[in-house]
Protein backbone atom coordinates (compact mmCIF):
# COMPACT_ATOMS: atom_id res chain seq x y z
CA UNK A 1 0.00 0.00 0.00
CA UNK A 2 1.99 2.58 -0.88
CA UNK A 3 1.95 6.06 0.54
CA UNK A 4 -0.39 5.20 2.67
CA UNK A 5 0.85 6.86 6.44
CA UNK A 6 4.11 7.34 4.23
CA UNK A 7 4.78 11.26 3.86
CA UNK A 8 7.26 13.01 1.72
CA UNK A 9 9.52 14.65 4.65
CA UNK A 10 12.87 16.39 3.74
CA UNK A 11 15.36 15.75 5.41
CA UNK A 12 18.89 17.16 6.22
CA UNK A 13 22.39 15.72 6.05
CA UNK A 14 25.67 16.98 7.38
CA UNK A 15 29.22 16.24 7.93
CA UNK A 16 29.88 11.86 7.36
CA UNK A 17 26.66 11.34 5.92
CA UNK A 18 26.36 14.28 3.28
CA UNK A 19 29.59 12.78 2.06
CA UNK A 20 28.09 9.39 1.99
CA UNK A 21 25.54 10.22 0.35
CA UNK A 22 26.72 12.83 -2.02
CA UNK A 23 23.65 15.16 -0.73
CA UNK A 24 22.70 18.06 2.07
CA UNK A 25 19.25 17.61 1.64
CA UNK A 26 16.86 14.91 0.15
CA UNK A 27 13.34 13.93 0.10
CA UNK A 28 12.24 10.88 1.27
CA UNK A 29 8.77 9.08 1.45
CA UNK A 30 8.36 7.58 5.15
CA UNK A 31 6.04 7.04 8.28
CA UNK A 32 8.02 7.36 11.03
CA UNK A 33 11.78 8.04 11.70
CA UNK A 34 12.50 4.03 12.19
CA UNK A 35 10.88 3.67 7.96
CA UNK A 36 13.31 6.81 7.45
CA UNK A 37 16.71 5.40 8.39
CA UNK A 38 15.60 2.03 6.77
CA UNK A 39 15.09 3.76 3.33
CA UNK A 40 18.16 6.29 3.07
CA UNK A 41 19.57 2.81 3.96
CA UNK A 42 18.41 1.14 0.81
CA UNK A 43 19.43 4.43 -0.87
CA UNK A 44 22.86 4.55 0.38
CA UNK A 45 23.93 0.81 1.37
CA UNK A 46 27.90 2.26 1.90
CA UNK A 47 26.41 4.55 4.32
CA UNK A 48 24.18 1.94 6.43
CA UNK A 49 26.76 1.42 9.44
CA UNK A 50 26.68 5.51 9.31
CA UNK A 51 22.83 5.66 9.62
CA UNK A 52 22.91 2.61 12.51
CA UNK A 53 25.10 4.35 14.08
CA UNK A 54 23.23 7.92 14.06
CA UNK A 55 20.62 9.64 15.77
CA UNK A 56 17.36 11.19 14.40
CA UNK A 57 16.23 15.20 14.65
CA UNK A 58 12.31 15.97 14.38
CA UNK A 59 11.93 19.96 14.65
CA UNK A 60 15.33 20.22 15.74
CA UNK A 61 15.20 17.48 18.85
CA UNK A 62 16.57 14.27 18.81
CA UNK A 63 13.66 11.63 17.95
CA UNK A 64 13.34 8.05 18.47
CA UNK A 65 12.57 5.61 15.61
CA UNK A 66 8.78 5.25 16.66
CA UNK A 67 8.09 9.08 16.08
CA UNK A 68 5.43 9.65 13.56
CA UNK A 69 6.59 12.09 11.00
CA UNK A 70 4.65 14.77 9.19
CA UNK A 71 4.77 16.46 5.86
CA UNK A 72 6.37 20.18 7.82
CA UNK A 73 8.37 18.15 9.61
CA UNK A 74 12.25 19.60 9.56
CA UNK A 75 14.26 15.82 9.59
CA UNK A 76 18.06 14.96 10.07
CA UNK A 77 20.59 12.59 10.18
CA UNK A 78 22.48 13.35 13.36
CA UNK A 79 25.58 11.54 12.33
CA UNK A 80 27.73 10.66 16.21
CA UNK A 81 28.28 14.35 17.18
CA UNK A 82 32.01 15.65 17.45
CA UNK A 83 31.89 19.40 18.65
CA UNK A 84 33.72 20.81 21.56
CA UNK B 1 19.06 34.97 32.55
CA UNK B 2 21.44 37.12 30.28
CA UNK B 3 22.91 34.11 28.80
CA UNK B 4 25.50 34.18 25.89
CA UNK B 5 24.98 31.92 23.60
CA UNK B 6 26.49 31.46 20.14
CA UNK B 7 27.26 29.79 17.25
CA UNK B 8 29.60 32.00 14.55
CA UNK B 9 32.27 31.29 11.98
CA UNK B 10 34.07 34.33 13.81
CA UNK B 11 37.06 33.38 15.88
CA UNK B 12 36.15 33.23 19.45
CA UNK B 13 37.05 35.89 21.99
CA UNK B 14 40.02 36.03 24.18
CA UNK B 15 37.65 36.82 27.35
CA UNK B 16 33.72 36.90 27.75
CA UNK B 17 33.02 38.53 30.76
CA UNK B 18 30.25 36.76 33.14
CA UNK B 19 31.21 38.54 36.43
CA UNK B 20 29.08 39.64 38.97
CA UNK B 21 28.63 41.36 42.27
CA UNK B 22 27.12 38.12 43.51
CA UNK B 23 29.78 35.65 41.67
CA UNK B 24 32.88 34.39 43.75
CA UNK B 25 34.02 31.93 41.32
CA UNK B 26 34.00 32.00 37.43
CA UNK B 27 35.44 28.91 35.72
CA UNK B 28 36.07 28.96 31.98
CA UNK B 29 36.88 26.46 29.28
CA UNK B 30 38.31 26.47 26.04
CA UNK B 31 38.93 23.40 23.63
CA UNK B 32 41.09 24.05 21.28
CA UNK B 33 42.78 22.53 17.88
CA UNK B 34 45.32 20.18 19.49
CA UNK B 35 48.32 19.34 17.08
CA UNK B 36 48.22 15.85 16.27
CA UNK B 37 50.52 13.39 13.90
CA UNK B 38 48.89 10.70 12.45
CA UNK B 39 49.92 7.01 12.86
CA UNK B 40 51.36 7.63 8.90
CA UNK B 41 53.33 10.41 9.26
CA UNK B 42 50.81 13.45 8.35
CA UNK B 43 50.85 16.16 10.72
CA UNK B 44 47.07 17.86 11.41
CA UNK B 45 47.03 21.41 10.00
CA UNK B 46 43.26 22.13 11.53
CA UNK B 47 39.56 21.25 12.56
CA UNK B 48 36.60 22.22 10.41
CA UNK B 49 33.89 22.24 12.54
CA UNK B 50 30.31 22.50 11.27
CA UNK B 51 27.00 22.81 12.58
CA UNK B 52 23.52 22.00 12.19
CA UNK B 53 22.89 25.49 13.67
CA UNK B 54 19.32 26.05 14.65
CA UNK B 55 19.53 23.16 16.78
CA UNK B 56 22.55 23.39 17.96
CA UNK B 57 22.32 26.82 19.07
CA UNK B 58 18.61 25.16 20.61
CA UNK B 59 20.59 22.24 22.51
CA UNK B 60 22.53 24.73 23.74
CA UNK B 61 19.97 26.60 25.38
CA UNK B 62 18.59 23.69 26.95
CA UNK B 63 22.20 22.88 28.20
CA UNK B 64 22.09 26.28 29.63
CA UNK B 65 19.00 25.86 31.15
CA UNK B 66 19.62 22.27 32.64
CA UNK B 67 22.65 23.74 34.23
CA UNK B 68 20.93 26.78 35.87
CA UNK B 69 18.38 24.03 37.20
CA UNK B 70 21.29 22.13 38.71
CA UNK B 71 23.48 24.93 40.04
CA UNK B 72 23.08 28.17 40.85
CA UNK B 73 24.46 29.93 37.84
CA UNK B 74 25.20 33.59 38.01
CA UNK B 75 25.75 34.31 34.31
CA UNK B 76 26.69 31.69 31.32
CA UNK B 77 28.37 31.87 28.53
CA UNK B 78 28.91 29.13 25.14
CA UNK B 79 30.59 30.00 22.45
CA UNK B 80 31.13 27.51 19.57
CA UNK B 81 32.70 28.34 16.24
CA UNK B 82 32.46 26.79 13.15
CA UNK B 83 34.65 26.63 10.00
CA UNK B 84 38.31 26.05 10.25
CA UNK B 85 40.50 26.71 13.03
CA UNK B 86 43.76 26.37 12.90
CA UNK B 87 46.21 24.76 15.77
CA UNK B 88 46.16 26.14 19.42
CA UNK B 89 42.94 28.14 18.04
CA UNK B 90 39.87 27.73 20.12
CA UNK B 91 37.22 26.41 18.55
CA UNK B 92 34.83 26.17 21.86
CA UNK B 93 34.27 28.31 24.86
CA UNK B 94 32.28 27.78 27.76
CA UNK B 95 32.22 30.18 30.54
CA UNK B 96 30.18 29.98 34.13
CA UNK B 97 30.04 32.11 37.32
CA UNK B 98 28.64 30.92 40.55
CA UNK B 99 28.42 31.96 44.02
CA UNK B 100 31.07 29.36 45.08
CA UNK B 101 33.84 27.84 42.92
CA UNK B 102 33.01 24.35 43.19
CA UNK B 103 29.96 24.88 41.87
CA UNK B 104 31.61 26.71 38.91
CA UNK B 105 33.52 23.80 38.33
CA UNK B 106 31.01 21.31 38.41
CA UNK B 107 28.95 23.28 35.45
CA UNK B 108 31.77 24.58 33.35
CA UNK B 109 32.84 20.32 33.39
CA UNK B 110 29.40 19.56 32.65
CA UNK B 111 28.66 21.50 29.85
CA UNK B 112 31.56 21.13 28.08
CA UNK B 113 30.96 17.07 28.45
CA UNK B 114 27.64 17.55 27.72
CA UNK B 115 27.79 19.41 24.65
CA UNK B 116 30.17 17.13 23.11
CA UNK B 117 27.97 14.59 23.51
CA UNK B 118 24.93 15.61 22.50
CA UNK B 119 25.10 19.30 20.62
CA UNK B 120 24.77 19.00 16.71
CA UNK B 121 28.33 19.77 15.98
CA UNK B 122 30.88 17.79 13.63
CA UNK B 123 34.91 18.55 13.13
CA UNK B 124 36.56 17.22 9.92
CA UNK B 125 40.44 16.82 10.60
CA UNK B 126 42.94 18.43 8.00
CA UNK B 127 46.02 16.76 7.36
CA UNK B 128 49.26 18.33 5.62
CA UNK B 129 48.67 16.34 2.43
CA UNK B 130 44.97 18.01 2.08
CA UNK B 131 43.50 15.19 3.04
CA UNK B 132 40.01 15.15 5.53
CA UNK B 133 38.40 13.13 7.62
CA UNK B 134 35.70 13.42 10.19
CA UNK B 135 36.10 12.58 13.24
CA UNK B 136 34.92 9.16 14.86
CA UNK B 137 33.53 10.45 18.28
CA UNK B 138 34.69 6.85 19.47
CA UNK B 139 38.20 7.85 19.26
CA UNK B 140 39.51 9.37 22.60
CA UNK B 141 41.02 12.81 22.33
CA UNK B 142 39.55 16.40 23.98
CA UNK C 1 58.35 26.37 31.43
CA UNK C 2 57.18 29.65 30.96
CA UNK C 3 54.85 30.11 33.77
CA UNK C 4 53.22 33.51 34.41
CA UNK C 5 53.27 33.72 38.17
CA UNK C 6 52.81 36.94 39.74
CA UNK C 7 51.26 39.10 43.12
CA UNK C 8 50.46 42.72 41.89
CA UNK C 9 48.38 45.23 43.08
CA UNK C 10 47.47 45.62 39.47
CA UNK C 11 43.72 44.77 38.57
CA UNK C 12 44.32 41.35 37.00
CA UNK C 13 43.90 41.17 33.04
CA UNK C 14 41.03 40.26 31.89
CA UNK C 15 42.34 36.97 29.90
CA UNK C 16 45.57 35.27 30.04
CA UNK C 17 46.83 33.52 27.25
CA UNK C 18 48.20 29.98 27.57
CA UNK C 19 47.50 28.35 24.46
CA UNK C 20 49.92 26.02 23.07
CA UNK C 21 49.38 24.30 19.53
CA UNK C 22 49.94 20.92 21.90
CA UNK C 23 47.14 21.95 23.97
CA UNK C 24 43.48 20.73 23.15
CA UNK C 25 41.87 22.37 26.61
CA UNK C 26 42.69 25.39 28.49
CA UNK C 27 40.83 26.00 31.87
CA UNK C 28 40.70 28.93 33.73
CA UNK C 29 39.16 29.77 36.81
CA UNK C 30 38.60 33.93 38.40
CA UNK C 31 37.67 34.08 42.55
CA UNK C 32 36.64 37.28 42.89
CA UNK C 33 34.73 39.42 45.48
CA UNK C 34 31.09 38.22 45.71
CA UNK C 35 28.56 40.56 47.56
CA UNK C 36 27.51 39.99 51.38
CA UNK C 37 25.34 40.99 53.83
CA UNK C 38 26.56 40.40 57.35
CA UNK C 39 24.17 39.09 59.90
CA UNK C 40 23.93 42.33 61.66
CA UNK C 41 22.88 43.82 57.95
CA UNK C 42 25.80 45.65 57.17
CA UNK C 43 26.74 45.51 53.69
CA UNK C 44 30.35 44.17 51.97
CA UNK C 45 31.72 46.51 49.75
CA UNK C 46 35.59 45.21 48.83
CA UNK C 47 38.15 42.59 50.46
CA UNK C 48 41.28 44.00 51.17
CA UNK C 49 44.42 41.14 50.28
CA UNK C 50 47.70 41.49 51.94
CA UNK C 51 50.52 38.84 51.04
CA UNK C 52 54.13 37.91 52.37
CA UNK C 53 54.98 38.24 49.05
CA UNK C 54 57.98 36.69 48.39
CA UNK C 55 56.94 33.30 50.43
CA UNK C 56 53.66 33.79 48.13
CA UNK C 57 55.41 33.97 45.33
CA UNK C 58 57.82 31.24 45.71
CA UNK C 59 54.70 28.65 46.85
CA UNK C 60 53.07 29.54 43.76
CA UNK C 61 56.04 28.61 41.89
CA UNK C 62 56.14 25.00 44.31
CA UNK C 63 52.54 25.04 43.14
CA UNK C 64 53.34 25.42 39.52
CA UNK C 65 56.11 22.52 39.93
CA UNK C 66 54.02 20.23 41.96
CA UNK C 67 50.86 20.38 39.37
CA UNK C 68 53.58 19.98 36.59
CA UNK C 69 54.15 16.86 38.08
CA UNK C 70 51.13 15.79 38.29
CA UNK C 71 49.54 16.87 35.05
CA UNK C 72 51.26 17.42 31.30
CA UNK C 73 51.04 20.58 31.99
CA UNK C 74 51.59 22.40 28.56
CA UNK C 75 51.10 26.53 29.70
CA UNK C 76 50.26 27.63 32.94
CA UNK C 77 49.79 31.29 34.62
CA UNK C 78 48.85 31.87 38.21
CA UNK C 79 48.06 35.50 38.86
CA UNK C 80 47.03 36.65 42.37
CA UNK C 81 46.27 40.55 43.11
CA UNK C 82 46.72 42.44 46.43
CA UNK C 83 44.87 45.16 47.99
CA UNK C 84 41.49 46.49 47.83
CA UNK C 85 39.22 44.43 45.43
CA UNK C 86 35.83 45.62 44.64
CA UNK C 87 32.39 43.39 43.70
CA UNK C 88 32.67 41.40 41.26
CA UNK C 89 36.22 41.93 40.49
CA UNK C 90 38.47 38.98 40.40
CA UNK C 91 41.63 38.45 42.55
CA UNK C 92 43.42 35.01 41.55
CA UNK C 93 43.00 33.94 38.12
CA UNK C 94 44.61 30.29 37.62
CA UNK C 95 44.47 28.93 33.98
CA UNK C 96 46.00 25.96 32.19
CA UNK C 97 46.72 24.51 29.17
CA UNK C 98 46.91 20.57 28.80
CA UNK C 99 46.48 17.70 26.09
CA UNK C 100 43.32 16.88 26.90
CA UNK C 101 40.23 18.54 29.08
CA UNK C 102 40.63 16.39 32.02
CA UNK C 103 43.81 17.46 33.25
CA UNK C 104 43.24 21.41 32.91
CA UNK C 105 39.93 21.20 34.58
CA UNK C 106 41.79 19.14 37.20
CA UNK C 107 44.71 20.70 37.59
CA UNK C 108 42.76 24.19 37.78
CA UNK C 109 40.98 22.74 40.85
CA UNK C 110 43.88 21.45 42.38
CA UNK C 111 46.23 24.63 41.94
CA UNK C 112 42.74 27.05 43.27
CA UNK C 113 42.20 24.55 46.39
CA UNK C 114 46.23 24.58 47.11
CA UNK C 115 46.86 28.21 46.76
CA UNK C 116 43.84 28.66 49.05
CA UNK C 117 45.15 26.34 51.56
CA UNK C 118 48.45 26.89 52.04
CA UNK C 119 49.70 30.47 49.87
CA UNK C 120 50.95 33.04 52.74
CA UNK C 121 47.75 35.43 51.48
CA UNK C 122 44.98 37.08 53.88
CA UNK C 123 41.91 38.55 53.05
CA UNK C 124 40.13 41.03 55.13
CA UNK C 125 36.19 42.03 54.47
CA UNK C 126 35.55 45.66 54.28
CA UNK C 127 32.16 46.62 55.12
CA UNK C 128 29.92 49.65 54.39
CA UNK C 129 30.28 51.21 57.71
CA UNK C 130 33.88 51.01 57.52
CA UNK C 131 34.42 48.41 59.74
CA UNK C 132 36.79 45.58 58.48
CA UNK C 133 37.72 42.15 59.42
CA UNK C 134 40.24 39.47 58.65
CA UNK C 135 38.26 36.51 56.91
CA UNK C 136 38.23 33.28 59.33
CA UNK C 137 39.29 30.40 57.15
CA UNK C 138 37.08 28.12 58.88
CA UNK C 139 34.87 29.74 57.50
CA UNK C 140 32.31 28.23 54.30
CA UNK C 141 32.83 30.43 51.22
CA UNK C 142 35.02 30.70 48.30
CA UNK D 1 70.59 30.11 81.15
CA UNK D 2 69.25 33.14 79.23
CA UNK D 3 70.95 33.58 76.02
CA UNK D 4 72.07 29.93 75.44
CA UNK D 5 71.50 28.72 71.98
CA UNK D 6 69.04 31.74 71.69
CA UNK D 7 69.12 33.87 68.58
CA UNK D 8 67.75 37.21 68.54
CA UNK D 9 65.46 36.85 65.36
CA UNK D 10 63.51 39.25 63.19
CA UNK D 11 59.70 37.95 62.93
CA UNK D 12 57.99 38.90 60.06
CA UNK D 13 54.12 39.92 61.07
CA UNK D 14 51.08 39.95 58.97
CA UNK D 15 47.23 40.51 58.81
CA UNK D 16 45.33 39.59 61.73
CA UNK D 17 48.59 38.76 63.73
CA UNK D 18 49.80 42.19 62.69
CA UNK D 19 46.95 43.87 63.69
CA UNK D 20 46.94 41.72 67.27
CA UNK D 21 50.20 43.00 67.63
CA UNK D 22 50.09 46.85 66.67
CA UNK D 23 53.85 45.37 64.89
CA UNK D 24 54.78 44.52 60.99
CA UNK D 25 58.35 42.77 62.73
CA UNK D 26 59.20 42.33 65.80
CA UNK D 27 62.93 40.89 66.98
CA UNK D 28 62.57 37.95 70.01
CA UNK D 29 65.16 35.69 71.17
CA UNK D 30 64.83 32.19 70.57
CA UNK D 31 66.92 28.92 69.81
CA UNK D 32 63.02 27.19 68.38
CA UNK D 33 60.32 27.89 65.96
CA UNK D 34 58.62 26.61 69.27
CA UNK D 35 60.44 28.57 71.38
CA UNK D 36 59.51 31.76 69.16
CA UNK D 37 55.94 30.65 69.66
CA UNK D 38 55.89 30.52 73.09
CA UNK D 39 57.84 33.94 73.76
CA UNK D 40 55.40 35.55 70.89
CA UNK D 41 52.43 34.57 73.24
CA UNK D 42 54.14 35.70 76.16
CA UNK D 43 54.55 38.93 74.99
CA UNK D 44 50.67 39.53 73.46
CA UNK D 45 48.83 36.58 75.48
CA UNK D 46 45.44 38.35 73.12
CA UNK D 47 46.89 37.10 69.96
CA UNK D 48 47.71 33.58 71.65
CA UNK D 49 45.14 31.74 70.81
CA UNK D 50 45.68 33.19 66.75
CA UNK D 51 49.25 32.42 67.30
CA UNK D 52 48.14 28.66 68.34
CA UNK D 53 46.60 28.36 64.99
CA UNK D 54 49.30 30.08 63.04
CA UNK D 55 51.71 28.42 60.99
CA UNK D 56 55.50 29.16 61.05
CA UNK D 57 57.91 29.98 58.08
CA UNK D 58 61.78 30.02 58.57
CA UNK D 59 63.09 31.49 54.97
CA UNK D 60 59.83 31.54 53.26
CA UNK D 61 58.86 27.83 54.31
CA UNK D 62 56.73 26.48 56.47
CA UNK D 63 58.66 25.10 59.23
CA UNK D 64 58.24 22.42 62.30
CA UNK D 65 58.25 23.94 66.17
CA UNK D 66 61.63 22.14 66.10
CA UNK D 67 63.27 24.07 63.27
CA UNK D 68 66.29 25.65 65.21
CA UNK D 69 66.20 29.22 64.17
CA UNK D 70 69.77 30.84 63.16
CA UNK D 71 70.53 34.75 63.39
CA UNK D 72 70.59 35.28 59.42
CA UNK D 73 66.99 33.37 59.23
CA UNK D 74 63.53 35.24 57.64
CA UNK D 75 61.15 34.31 60.16
CA UNK D 76 57.56 35.16 60.01
CA UNK D 77 54.26 33.89 61.65
CA UNK D 78 51.59 32.84 59.04
CA UNK D 79 47.90 33.40 60.47
CA UNK D 80 45.32 31.06 58.68
CA UNK D 81 45.50 31.85 55.32
CA UNK D 82 42.61 33.24 53.52
CA UNK D 83 43.60 34.01 49.81
CA UNK D 84 42.00 33.38 46.77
Amino acid sequence: MPGQGQMKVNVKLFAAMRDATGADRVTVEAGTVGELAEKLGGRWPAAKPLIDRSRFAVNQAFASHETVLREEDEVAVIPPVSGG
Amino acid sequence: MNDRIEVSSEPLPEHVDVSATTAGGVAVFLGCTRGETHPDGRQLVALDYEAYEEMALKQMHDLAAAARSKWPIERLAILHRVGRVGLGDPSVLIAVSTPHRSEAFEACRWLIDTLKKDVAIWKKEVWDDGGTSWVDPGEPGS
